[in-house]
């Protein structure tokens, strides 16, 4: 089952949901922690914190995707966890996708490695 | 007393947010209309502002200012000790009590121009002014004046906040075109100034009556705080407004502000600020209880008041 | 006969369509502008109806109640035995033109104030009344009065529906405020309200171009009906104004009224109370044929048939 | 390959593309049946019934994720399908994450009942 | 672990982020290739091509996600990687998910087949 | 000389983005204002068409399309061989600057109003004609005219482009409906025109902002043309004008059509046309550097530039 594709390369792909207060906070932290980029989209949802669904930002969801290798998704999973989890409302999952070319999202050395 | 037009447009939002209908503006709207209504408020007031001399208004910015960080520090022991907040909780509720609303500015400036009152060409500043001390106040509270505190991310939050930011933007292009170059401008923002602030109380009638549910929650106590101190803080408002010798309408507005309650800039500064500060209960708070209050009753009460301060 | 600007608007987005320009709205700013032109067509009637007694309206409110069961149950049996449309399908559709479209029935409005005619200030109200008993009428057609029909949800969705709350509310506070009331407001609501309507036509005549895809695989039949079934409409809806003693220009509109084609309100209480009914066929006709045809040849139509009633 | 981290757990996410009236009574099913959050963004597309990309949200669609327990997202997911797949613009898939903090999404018991 | 049910279908999930600006040709590409559906929203992001977050489309992320079988996945994915990786701000991650009706996404003969 | 408030709005979302304030508009609001602006434009220019014959045009056409083949073809070798660029980037530039900015054009005509000096009705028929050319030099330029190039797919983008369509639009409807029947959509598109240009500035303002970081990345060269190039082609656009005999007004407008740079219209054409291109390096230069440029000193400059031709 699942893709044939010879290059195709295991990642990890991040996906956090949170807070749009945070949008700025979280991506000097994503920048910082080594990542190659993020996407976002808005949204809005219910959790632990209640119905999040505002007009304006400080009460309505962000959803943001990063996609790297596993050892970067176990540290930014770490350290989001620990520093937001409590005090913000905020969901994070990790899921096992491949891609097709690495190089994009973890440098051409650890390709390189990752193909082996 | 019939009400006014924007009044029964908050009143029609409530009532539909209560009823569960499903009106929200989107997200996008809601935005241009508050845009469309600081932008506006700064335009008129640097307007008045090019015509007159900006002259001796330190010392009534200075006064502003000291209020702007009493009503916090008022606040705060009343929500510790009387209502048994959480430390972090009460200074939070206390910054966004001390801090301002700009939607009940507005409808103050209507509630007077349909009474042909007239205030005074500053009292955009005032609003802008008010908006920070109390956030101040509220941090160093909990966290004292500590290292920890990411100021500089906190700073920029606060001094350019989007509704700082236009405010002063508008008062700065109101001051510098003056009322002949700002006549072009005003087929947008100033003929359509009370529709949109309609449409914008529509809203905000939806987005307060989602607060209902946390209302229950949160229960009698925060139902007081939230009538009470305003008209405790329109009274120093009232009564500051007074000694500085203002017009019956700057103090009516005056008293307005002190009264009125944060629920965008200060919410969005304590998430950053004070993260363990719970937000629903200050939400509850300004929009479920103080929004509405003020709106229909407060402001026609504070004009009361004032004429009581000045004897008419 | 020259083209009125708000119908070149619709015309200009149909074209724009059909050559598959991309030139779509966001959907925020639809939303905007019909949550405009809602409550200015409520507004409107509000502050008409505020100057006159309300008096003997019942009859004429019953009346025009009644027309709304009849006319899905003409439609129901056109579409069932000679489109040979499937039962659900039927009523659905049914439903549909049983009901009312706002475009349209403000496109009407420009068109006599246009000519100078003048027409009942109710009218409003008229359109409200008009948007629901033909959901009922299709879902009982259906369903019967079973009770596995969830009626405590379609009745939410119908009657706090945003077109009628917004339209009622206006209504309401038009009404409460009279015409110096909403002065203030005029700025938003009616002064930019014919553009408002050009743009909203711009938008719905793109929409209309992207139906042209399932028009060709519904075929002949919903073409013919989506055109003829108006016009009978039409002349049921001119007949009744005419027994109920309306002006001509009231005549027109209760006519444009019943010509008109759901593609908001209807549509969405269909998916719920039957979900069976395949949206597209509704979509195609209200929108894709009806709606084009209404603001394009129908209305000045209607105003001739009305003219022929009247003698005129 | 994946996450190394020792405390991930792993859960069901099911992703339901669908049309924008069954919001809220989607929401009332979730709600139901247990689950203890969810995300929704506005999305648009096109499957068997066509484009689905409109002004008014009758003919538009939104894209809700759950975070759940398997057995969980068993339920929600044979019971959506059954309920809305015949009649309504609907899709829905399951997808194997891994979360740092179960409790927030399966409760304390169920928790430390996957720990082990 | 994962879901238990009987009559899961594990399929394929691609999930394209790129340029607004290539939304046409990707979803023309997307029904030559013989997708059956896909589901698109806005987003915003940041990768090699630098910060993506414009007022107007041309500078602006959309989110894309095709659901089908490996094999379709493959010649999906291999097709936008050649055509619009080097020039185009494009990121492309493919993940296992399940189905319940698989005949919704890949024909009624593949499903029986993949049933087997 | 003092700024028009327009300006003022442009320079505070330049100094607000420069300090990092979080103030964009919302996308939707973004297009909803550009959408208003490039129907408000065309409108115009057709009401003006209706009053006077079309005449002998033509041969200004072809001048004006003349021009606009000029220009991409006089800034290609700059950029190839001075700037270095490579082939596509240098291409591409040229076809950004060999087309025009619908922002820039309506400062000139607020511009000019504000200064009382009218100009030909049909301007914006010139704005609409020189959007086209520069687009197929660039890409002539680079491909030749070769079959590989999706003629269809692109000829479809750049003639059914959403600024194109709604400036032909509207110049249809002004031209079909007349002055007084554009009359009373006016409170839409005419009487909001120069708040609504102002917010949309205050947001190009913003976006102009978020330039600086690649502005110091791709250097000097970028910098001086982006001034210069703009000023040469203003000159070549005032002589133009002057020989076609238009007047002083008509002759700014021409100018600042030549030195405006597209960065809506050309680079999404460029994005399909030559992928292979940097759209940073154009968009740092018309956003970043020309747009600024062109409405704080350029047109001011080009009013002057004028003067000269004209020996006022
Ligand atoms: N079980 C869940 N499934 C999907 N989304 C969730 C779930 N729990 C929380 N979320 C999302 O994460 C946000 C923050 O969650 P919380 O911190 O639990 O309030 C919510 O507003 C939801 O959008
Ligand atoms: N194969 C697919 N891949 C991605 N999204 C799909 C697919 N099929 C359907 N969808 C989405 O699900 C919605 C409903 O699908 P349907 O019930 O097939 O019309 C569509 O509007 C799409 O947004
Ligand atoms: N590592 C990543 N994680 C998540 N999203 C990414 C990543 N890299 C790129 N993207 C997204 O893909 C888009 C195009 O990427 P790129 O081609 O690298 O510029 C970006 O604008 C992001 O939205
Ligand atoms: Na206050
Ligand atoms: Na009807
Ligand atoms: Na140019």
């Amino acid at each position: 089952m699942g893709s044939k594709l010879m290059n195709t390369h295991p990642l990890q792909l991040i996906t956090i949901i949170t807070e749009s207060v945070l949008e700025h906070t979280l991506i000097e932290d994503l920048d910082r922690l080594g990542a190659r980029g993020y996407t976002i989209t808005n949204a809005r949802g219910k959790g632990h914190q209640g119905l999040r669904d505002a007009a304006w930002s400080s009460d309505s969801n962000i959803r943001v995707e990063v996609l790297c290798d596993p050892h970067l998704a176990d540290v930014i999973a770490e350290y989001l966890t620990k520093t937001y989890y409590v005090d913000y409302a905020m969901m994070l999952y990790l899921s096992d996708v491949k891609v097709l070319r690495p190089e994009k999202f973890i440098g051409k050395d650890e390709a390189a490695e990752s193909e082996e | 007393m019939s009400l006014d037009p924007v009044v029964l447009f908050f009143v029609l939002g409530l009532a539909a947010g209560l009823m569960r209908a499903e009106m929200r503006l989107p997200p996008a709207i809601y935005e241009f209309l508050s845009v469309i209504l600081l932008l506006a408020i700064g335009l008129k007031g640097g307007i008045e502002l090019s015509k007159q001399s900006f002259g001796d208004l330190l010392p009534d910015i200075a006064a502003v200012i000291t209020m702007g960080f009493a009503l916090p520090l008022l606040a705060f022991p009343i929500l510790r000790y009387i209502g048994r907040f959480k430390k972090v909780d009460a200074a939070s509720v206390a910054a966004h009590y001390g801090s301002v609303s700009v939607g009940t500015y507005a409808v103050a400036t209507t509630y007077l121009a349909a009474q042909h009152i007239s205030f005074e060409a500053y009292m955009p500043l005032f609003l802008v002014i008010l908006e920070v001390p109390a956030i101040l106040v509220g941090i160093v509270l909990v966290r004292g004046i500590s290292k920890e505190t990411h100021w500089r991310r906190l700073s920029h939050e606060v001094f350019l906040g989007k509704s700082i930011v236009l405010l002063l933007g508008g008062l700065f292009i109101g001051w510098a075109a003056g009322e002949d170059g700002i006549a072009p401008i005003a087929g947008l923002f100033f003929d359509p100034f009370k529709g949109i602030l309609a449409l914008f109380l529509l809203e905000m009638g939806l987005i307060a009556a989602s607060q209902v549910g946390s209302l229950r929650r949160y229960g009698l106590f925060l139902l007081g705080f939230g009538v009470l101190f305003p008209i405790l803080s329109a009274c120093i408002g009232s009564g500051l407004g007074y000694i500085l010798g203002l017009s019956v309408g700057g103090t009516v507005l005056l008293a307005t502000l002190a009264a009125s309650a944060s629920y965008i800039a200060v919410p969005a500064a304590m998430r950053i600020a004070l993260p363990k500060a719970n937000p629903t209960l200050s939400l509850t708070g300004s929009l479920g209880i103080t929004f509405p209050f003020n709106i229909i009753f407060g402001i026609p009460l504070y004009h009361k008041i004032t004429q009581y301060f000045y004897g008419v």
